[in-house]
């Protein structure tokens, strides 16, 4: 793993790299060198395996971390590339080409966290959700539990009380 | 040999951007939706079919309809508060989850489980493998409309569930292997339950053979059906059973072993033709290698030392930043658990690889072009896919 | 395809013949395995209401309701567990946290019915056919999901720490705080139990964030002696801390030790907000220990000017004068001290009043005045030789100890009583003796048996530890005086301490008598308040009740200028004394700005 | 001839009879088919409570006046069947309205009811009752072919055409009937008996995995209520008929039951362990195996 | 334009007041209508004990719960010697087993496929997630009361509820059907706006594919 790492260093900025486990390694490279980098690594180095392609969501500092999880399936080893793209232009060149089971992940991103992936196939069809209207759901800044509280009817007739607010109003209730 | 081979290369008309079109105010072509209320769809999905005549010509898969939020509604519960909603994301083989869950909040929260607990976690996980694969082949001979094997296997599965209930204290959600070890050990004398249980799935399992497997009917409608073609493989990152059929020996138990795996004895199934039959018949000869596999954890697992290892108070769990993805072989294929911390005291995003995601979604819309209508349950099941996995 | 695969199929009409697996009756044959998470039990005396089940449930399937019949008290905040079987996935995890093992499942798991409304029931309260199911899950003994153990604490070596008087307890390093913070639940039944109602939960909480100026700041909003309280509280909070039900209750006293150790000194004032505007209100406050010097910093921190009369030259009251060194560091007083002195509080140390200044004067020259006298005389036995002079008491030796005067340590002395007091003063003797003598020769006879010890247990294993001999169950009869100069202790065997009623009575087995031989015995049976300085007048206009000054709610004795706090009107204990304080204080202000109706 | 107008009656105990013994019979056999699956199955009486229970709902949506129909022709297919096909031998009562040519009609009975189904269920307009009746139709077509050549083999065997004369020529004793005279018609006609019971292999018309039940899928309360008697009567009227041609008939009602249940069992037989043929397959399977058996059976004969 | 189809107010079971619009609000193109029971008590008591012994399940498995069915259906629990089966169509099924949560999506499939079972039908509420939302009390695609899309005769308490709770369920059912007491049909066309007007609030897209069932 260090040696392939080592030799892709050579080749493409990568940054940030974990090795997490002896047989998994994470890296940063740029959006840009994104596709070269995947193309390399499945027809050169053996990571004809693409596991995942997913999301996350940095709020905080305005990105989505794209992460593709490849898997060389004669050595036994997985290398997780991320990819940091702008959260307001979130949008990013697909890899369906390269793996056309990737169109589904790219389709589930653009409908989940709203990345957008200009060609790929039925990249705009909802996926797995209907009728929504509201912010994607997997970013960060929807608030899932306001939304079931404002959309949803909850049975009435709950009520809970703090164990410490409870015992103050008893026991003590006129001390600071 | 076939009664009649359909000419292609006049219809369905390709588009410019290379789709096909359809014009249905031809007659020539018909929309047809399989589910989600459909008693042949593997769970709660749906397909829409294009068809010409008896045979697809298109398909698109649609799912959904199980769609929980587990990866969004996880980002606001705690380390420990997942771990009950976890199993739910693949209902009939839910141990999968806990387990890559567990391991992947341990390897970043830096513990380890305690040997016994992953000899236990080992064996959960092969019981539940066997439970689902009796299901698959229930599933397999119900969708070609041999309900007889369907009664048996459940049957053998509701004893295995009764083995689960005296074990994990539920049938079906098992909640048991949680961040850090297991709940508890084996209750007084599971073994001799246990071995009582796999002698019944053995029968049951000889009799699925001589029933279902050496059946010329069967074979009639399923050899030679629905091929996954080499290519395929890698394009729709195949795992599991079905790559195992198209001669892919790759089993994440023996190529990057995890719990106990190392130190037992079996060898992965696999087969060469790649089609209904030999997905089938891999299957069912897992079953045996699962059963194998729980009589040697029964006969070599520690039984005393801790179950737990020692985990903070799990009400104020932080985890530091950090990443990882945790894989296992499951009965359908690789299932994985791509889980990023913050350092905060929930995941950051929890990511969930079911194998059912490409299988029933770009893999199965591939594989049916060109299928006959009648058949389209049978390859479905025949990729063994459970829709709540893929939407989760 | 052979011959085979055409005939090998009707092999399954074999089962035609044979018995079918069918449960005859399906609910009444499966009764749930010995584990199974059915419908959830409770044993509403075990619960105490911590609600920790609530907060680990991820359905927010439980609520804590007030449980009919039931109030709250110390421990219990008498709430019981609501389920909502509209939200609940049976995890279990409620089972698993319980922090008394209350709760549980049976492995019933039936349960159907018309109305949506009618799944939600308080298990133990609302009476279920499952109630008395045997089988069904408990947490398995050794399955915790919160640790159970304290973390270790470093300490001196008996050895070394019995030749000096430094200080026994490391304290926490932030490894183990952070380890030992993590155990509380934050379930709060712990406030109701401190005097001083502390925001324990919140501190606690701050500790784990590693964020300990807003810990030192919530110290500060009710407790202005954390410094001290860190080190010497009683702790009654730890008594009912949930996690001492089925484990070590949370050191919560080391944690608020902890905070003030780990915020620079420096900076306590930076934590403090600058006290309110002056009000041009004045008051006196007559003793500068805990409860006094919390009166006089709430009180200017109100913005009125506040005076401390110490009669002693050094203030701390009873925290310098009464705890050894040993316990309590001097540094530590003084510390806490000048934080309350900083807030503008006027302390004049060696003022006794009734010398120069008397009580009179304070009335006319200010609004209020503030009683805090303490307990600073000790109690006698008044058995036969108990006058005479090498028959001491232990808050005299102590004070004496503290002064650094030498009051003759003797080669072996006897003292009496069970407390902590008694621990105090035989472990002070025991260290002056491996001063003086290099050997440690205490007895200790104290009334109680080692099951009803009035003092901590910490206390009476370090006084084992440091040689000290503890003779619980002797009753003592008289001081033996041999040529004029105490000789030793004569006891007798205590057979009960109270009688059929429950007054103090105790019996004795005459048979069982001892003799412990010491050259000095030390009274430490209690004390009392020197009320010298009220003068004859006052003590007569004043109501009493039991020979304490009897008060209001607020503080405020009979004579409406006057208000009285600490240990003289609550017994002694530091933490009630700083509660007091701020009870006091609050009283106070509200008469000075008027609002003592609405208050 | 005369027409006796005591037939009717007559023929209506008959119908009434085998109503009954078709409910109960039904039920049996799918206790049976439990059994294989190791379980109990449903009550006896299980098929009455749901034909009440279907009659009694209480509403209903129609597609056209042929969705209406549908049942109607089937139940008159399967009525008409029973009744131009004497249930017992020798009997006055149980005689029915057989007559010389019946076994003509009955032979077209069997596809009556076939095709009152397609138009209805065409009628239905639901894809999957479309592709079900579609398939229906190819495979009893394909199923009558054998059926078909071991009649006219049988017809040929006996000089005559009547059912009733048919019968009367197997009696005394069991080497007489069909089965050992002329085992190949037999047999061919028993291939095409298992394609005509709807039971795998050859139910893929149903499949209730692929087309959800295809042809009845849109049909419910009375509608289905109607196809469940037809389903009592229906297959019960076609083994009367084989029974007539092949194993020497009934004369009393207690050897009606045995024989009927026995033949039944032949298609269960084989029916409950197998999965379905696709339709192709199984047309493929009459073609192969049951037309020589039956043209071979002719040219014996 | 028909009365029916006009906007108008009505009136909820709940006493709230409400606008529909029927054009808009509807996807079906008549409201249904309410069926009497049968003139004759008699009559009436025994098409109950025929419906409570004849339970047509519809095979829709909208969640979890679809699990437990196949055991319910084979030898160890056998449910058909209880009268119980399942149907592949809707139209020939009397009872629908919600099984568990329903997301916002099968709601959809679910109303169609309700508004297809002929009167009267049932509806059995399986586990926490039909009485209050269960688990994903947060989800923001599940819906939390079933009781305000479609009227339910019944709830099974668990997560999942085992066969034999199923089972108890079944027997209770039957209890209610031959108590006439399930008239979830008729209540359901007695408020068909105010359903309606809840399904509309959460199913905010109203197309539906042209599904052949």
């Amino acid at each position: 793993m260090r040696a392939l790492l080592d030799s892709l260093k050579s080749l493409y900025p990568l940054d940030d790299i974990v090795l997490q486990r002896p047989d998994l390694a994470f890296a940063t490279v740029p959006a840009a060198q994104v596709r070269g980098l995947l193309h390399h690594l499945k027809e050169r180095e053996g990571f004809t395996h693409l596991v995942l392609l997913t999301a996350v969501d940095w709020l905080e500092d305005g990105m989505f971390q794209l992460t593709y999880l490849l898997h060389d399936r004669a050595r036994a080893r997985d290398l997780g590339l991320r990819t940091l793209i702008r959260r307001d232009r979130a949008t990013m060149d697909g890899i369906h080409d390269l793996w056309p089971t990737a169109a589904t992940y790219q389709r589930e991103l653009k409908e989940m966290f709203g990345i957008d992936f200009p060609g790929s196939p039925g990249v705009d069809d909802p996926f797995v959700l209907e009728g929504w209207t509201d912010l994607p759901p997997y970013r960060r800044d929807f608030d899932t539990k306001d939304f079931s509280e404002r959309n949803f009817n909850h049975r009435e007739g709950r009520v809970t009380h703090d164990p410490a607010a409870h015992m103050k109003r008893h026991l003590y209730p006129d001390e600071a | 040999m076939a009664l009649y081979t359909p000419d292609r290369s006049q219809y369905p008309a390709a588009l410019p951007d290379g789709s096909l079109e359809f014009d249905l105010a031809s007659g020539k072509y018909l929309k047809l939706w399989q589910g989600p209320q459909h008693p042949g769809i593997t769970g709660n999905m749906s397909l829409e079919l294009t068809v010409c005549g008896d045979e697809i010509v298109h398909a698109r898969t649609h799912v959904g309809y199980l769609h929980r939020g587990f990866e969004k509604l996880m980002e606001r519960r705690t380390f420990i508060q997942c771990f009950p909603i976890v199993c739910r994301i693949c209902v009939p083989e839910p141990d999968f989850n806990e387990y890559c869950y567990a391991q992947a909040v341990e390897e970043l929260a830096g513990i380890e489980a305690p040997e016994r607990a992953r000899w236990i976690r080992t064996l959960i996980l092969e019981m539940g493998r066997i439970n689902s694969y009796m299901m698959y082949l229930g599933g397999q001979a119900g969708s070609l409309g041999q309900a007889v094997i369907g009664q048996w296997t459940t049957y053998g599965r509701d004893l295995m569930l009764d083995r689960f209930e005296e074990l994990t204290g539920a049938r079906i959600y098992h909640m048991f292997i949680l961040p850090g070890g297991v709940r508890d050990g084996l209750p007084d004398g599971f073994e001799t339950r246990m071995e009582e249980t796999l002698r019944e799935i053995e029968r049951i399992m000889a009799d699925v053979e001589d029933v279902m497997f050496h059946n010329a009917v069967f074979k009639t409608r399923t050899v030679g059906q629905g091929i996954i073609r080499p290519e395929w493989i890698e394009d729709y990152g195949v795992t599991g059973p079905n790559a195992r059929a198209a001669g892919v020996v790759k089993d994440v138990r023996k190529d990057q072993p995890y719990l106990v795996y190392p130190e037992l004895d079996f060898e992965p199934v696999s087969g060469t033709d790649s089609d209904v039959f030999t997905r089938a018949d891999v299957r069912r000869r897992d079953v045996h290698v699962s059963i194998d596999l729980v009589r040697q954890i029964l006969a070599r697992m520690p039984k005393d030392g801790p179950l737990m290892a020692k985990v903070p108070n799990v009400l104020h769990w932080k985890i530091p930043k950090g990443e990882t993805y945790v894989r296992g072989e499951c009965s359908r294929g690789e299932y994985g658990y791509y889980l990023v911390t913050d350092g905060s005291g929930y995941p950051r995003r929890v990511n969930v690889r079911g194998p059912s995601y490409t299988h029933a979604m770009a893999l199965l819309e591939k594989m049916i072009v060109g299928v006959n209508i009648a058949d389209v349950a049978g390859l479905m099941v025949s990729l063994h896919t459970y829709p709540p996995e893929i939407e989760r | 395809m052979s011959l085979k695969d055409v005939l090998s199929p009707f092999t399954a009409w074999k089962y035609v013949f044979r018995d079918p697996v069918t449960i005859e009756n399906p609910l009444r044959d499966r009764p749930g395995a010995a584990r199974y998470r059915g419908f959830h039990k409770n044993d509403p005396e075990l619960c105490i209401g911590c609600g920790t089940c609530e907060t680990i449930c991820q359905n927010g399937a439980i609520d804590m309701v007030p449980a009919p019949g039931r109030d709250p008290r110390q421990g219990d905040s008498a709430l019981r567990p609501r389920i909502d079987y509209g939200r609940c996935c049976w995890c279990a995890l409620c089972v698993d946290v319980c922090m008394t093992k209350s709760l549980s499942m049976s492995n019933e798991y039936i349960w159907v019915d018309r109305d949506p409304d009618a799944f939600r029931f308080t298990p133990g309260i609302d009476s279920k056919r499952w109630d008395s199911a045997e089988l069904g899950y408990h947490r398995p003994e050794h399955h915790r999901l919160v640790p159970e153990h304290r973390p270790h604490m470093g300490e001196l070596e008996p050895e070394e720490r019995i030749g000096s008087f430094a200080e026994i307890v490391d304290g926490y390093t932030v490894e183990q705080a952070r380890a030992e913070a993590d155990r509380c639940v934050s379930c709060g039944l712990c406030i109701a139990t401190c005097p001083a109602h502390m925001d324990i939960p919140n501190y606690i909480a701050a500790i784990r964030d590693g964020d300990y100026r807003h810990g030192l700041e919530l110290l500060y909003r009710t407790n202005p002696f954390s410094e001290i309280c860190g080190r010497v509280c009683t702790h009654k909070c730890e008594t009912v801390c949930a996690a001492g039900h089925t484990g070590e209750p949370v050191a919560i006293r080391w944690l608020k030790r902890h905070i003030v150790d780990q915020v620079p000194y420096e900076q306590y004032r930076d934590v403090l907000a600058p006290p309110a505007p002056a009000t041009g209100r004045t008051v006196a406050v007559v003793g500068a220990g805990p409860a006094g010097l919390t009166a006089a910093f709430d009180l200017a921190r109100l913005g009125h000017a506040v005076t401390v009369y110490e009669a002693l030259d050094k203030p701390g009251g009873m925290t310098r004068w009464g705890i050894p060194e040993y316990r309590l560091p001097y540094d530590i007083i003084d510390r806490d001290v000048d934080v309350i002195r900083s807030m503008g509080v006027d302390l004049r140390c060696g003022q006794r009043i009734g010398g120069d200044v008397t009580l009179g004067q304070l009335r006319d020259g200010h609004d209020a005045v503030v009683l805090a006298l303490g307990l600073q005389m000790g109690r006698a036995t008044r058995i036969p030789g108990s006058d005479h002079p090498d028959v001491r008491k232990a808050v005299d030796l102590l004070r004496q100890a503290t002064a650094g005067e030498d009051f003759g340590t003797p080669q072996q002395a006897v003292v009496i009583g069970g407390g902590n007091v008694a621990m105090d003063i035989a472990r002070t003797l025991a260290r002056l003796q491996k001063q003086a003598f290099g050997t440690v020769r205490v007895t200790v006879t104290a009334l109680e048996d080692f099951a009803h010890f009035l003092a901590d247990p910490d206390e009476i294993k370090e006084s084992f530890e440091e040689g000290v001999v503890i003779l619980d169950a002797r009753g003592p009869q008289a001081v033996v005086i041999e040529d004029g100069e105490v000789a030793g202790l004569k006891t007798w065997k205590v057979k009960s301490i109270f009688d059929e009623q429950g007054r103090f009575a105790p019996s004795y087995d005459e048979t069982d008598e001892m003799i412990h031989p010491g050259s000095m015995v030390v009274e430490a049976i209690g004390q009392m308040t020197d009320t010298a300085l009220l003068g004859e007048d006052l003590t007569e206009k004043l109501a009493w009740n039991r020979g304490r000054l009897q008060v209001d709610a607020k503080g405020r004795t009979s004579e409406p200028w006057l208000w009285a706090a600490g240990d003289m009107v609550r017994g002694p204990d530091v933490v009630s004394a700083v509660a007091d304080g701020h009870r006091v204080a609050a009283g106070i202000h509200a008469a000075l700005t008027g609002k003592e109706d609405q208050a | 001839m005369d027409f006796d107008w005591m037939k009717i009656p007559y023929a209506l105990l008959t119908l009434f009879i085998v109503v009954n013994y078709g409910m109960l019979q039904n039920a049996l056999i799918a206790k049976i088919g439990a059994r294989v699956g190791r379980r109990r199955g449903i009550p006896i009486w299980q098929n009455y409570a749901d034909l009440i229970k279907n009659y009694s709902i209480r509403s209903s949506i129609t597609h056209g006046v042929m969705y209406y129909l549908g049942p109607v022709f089937r139940l008159s297919g399967g009525v008409g069947l029973l009744l131009f096909v004497p249930s017992l031998y020798g009997s006055e009562m149980f005689s029915n309205l057989s007559f010389a040519g019946d076994l003509i009609l009955a032979l077209y009975f069997i596809f009556f009811g076939t095709l009152g189904m397609a138009l209805g269920a065409a009628e239905s307009g639901h894809p999957y009752a479309a592709i079900g009746i579609t398939r229906g139709l190819q495979q009893v077509s394909a199923a009558e072919l054998p059926m078909a050549l071991a009649v006219f083999s049988v017809a040929l065997q006996y000089q005559t055409l009547s059912v009733t004369e048919i019968v009367a020529a197997q009696q005394g004793g069991f080497q007489n009937w069909t089965l050992f005279t002329n085992p190949l018609a037999v047999a061919a006609a028993m291939l095409s008996f298992l394609g005509s019971m709807m039971r795998p292999p050859f139910d893929v018309v149903l499949a209730p995995q692929e087309i959800p039940i295809g042809p009845p899928t849109e049909y419910h309360s009375s509608y289905l209520a109607l196809m469940q008697t037809n389903r009592a009567i229906f297959p019960i009227a076609k083994i009367v008929i084989y029974m007539n041609l092949f194993f020497g008939g009934a004369t009393i009602w207690p050897e009606f039951f045995l024989k009927v249940f026995l033949i039944y069992m032949v298609s269960v037989l084989v029916g409950v362990v197998h999965p379905r043929f696709r339709v192709e397959q199984s047309i493929r399977w009459f073609l192969v195996w049951a037309v020589p058996i039956g043209i071979l059976s002719i040219v014996l004969v | 334009m028909r009365d029916e189809l006009q906007k108008r107010v009505v009136k909820g079971p709940d006493g709230v007041e409400f606008e529909v619009e029927p054009l808009k609000d509807y996807y079906c193109e008549a409201p249904p209508a309410e069926h009497p029971p049968a003139y004759l008590k008699i009559v009436e008591d025994l098409f109950n004990w025929a419906r409570s012994q004849s339970l047509w399940i519809l095979g829709f498995g909208t969640g979890c719960g679809a699990i437990e069915m196949r055991p319910l259906m084979t030898p160890r629990f056998d449910a058909y010697r209880y009268g119980v089966q399942w149907r592949p169509t809707p139209r020939q099924s009397n009872l629908f087993i919600i099984s568990g949560y329903l997301s916002v999506k099968t709601l959809k499939r679910v109303i169609r496929s309700y508004e297809q079972m002929q009167n009267p039908k049932y509806v059995v509420g399986l586990g926490s997630c039909t009485i209050n939302g269960g688990m994903y009390w947060d989800s923001y695609n599940t819906i939390k009361r079933l009781d305000d899309y479609l009227p339910v005769d019944l709830y099974i308490a668990g997560c999942m509820p085992r066969p034999e709770a199923l089972l108890a369920g079944f027997e209770t059912l039957k209890h209610i059907i031959r108590e006439g007491k399930a008239e979830g049909a008729n209540l359901y066309a007695r408020n068909f706006d105010w359903y309606k007007a809840n399904q509309k609030k959460v199913i905010h897209d109203w197309d539906m594919p042209d599904y052949n069932w």
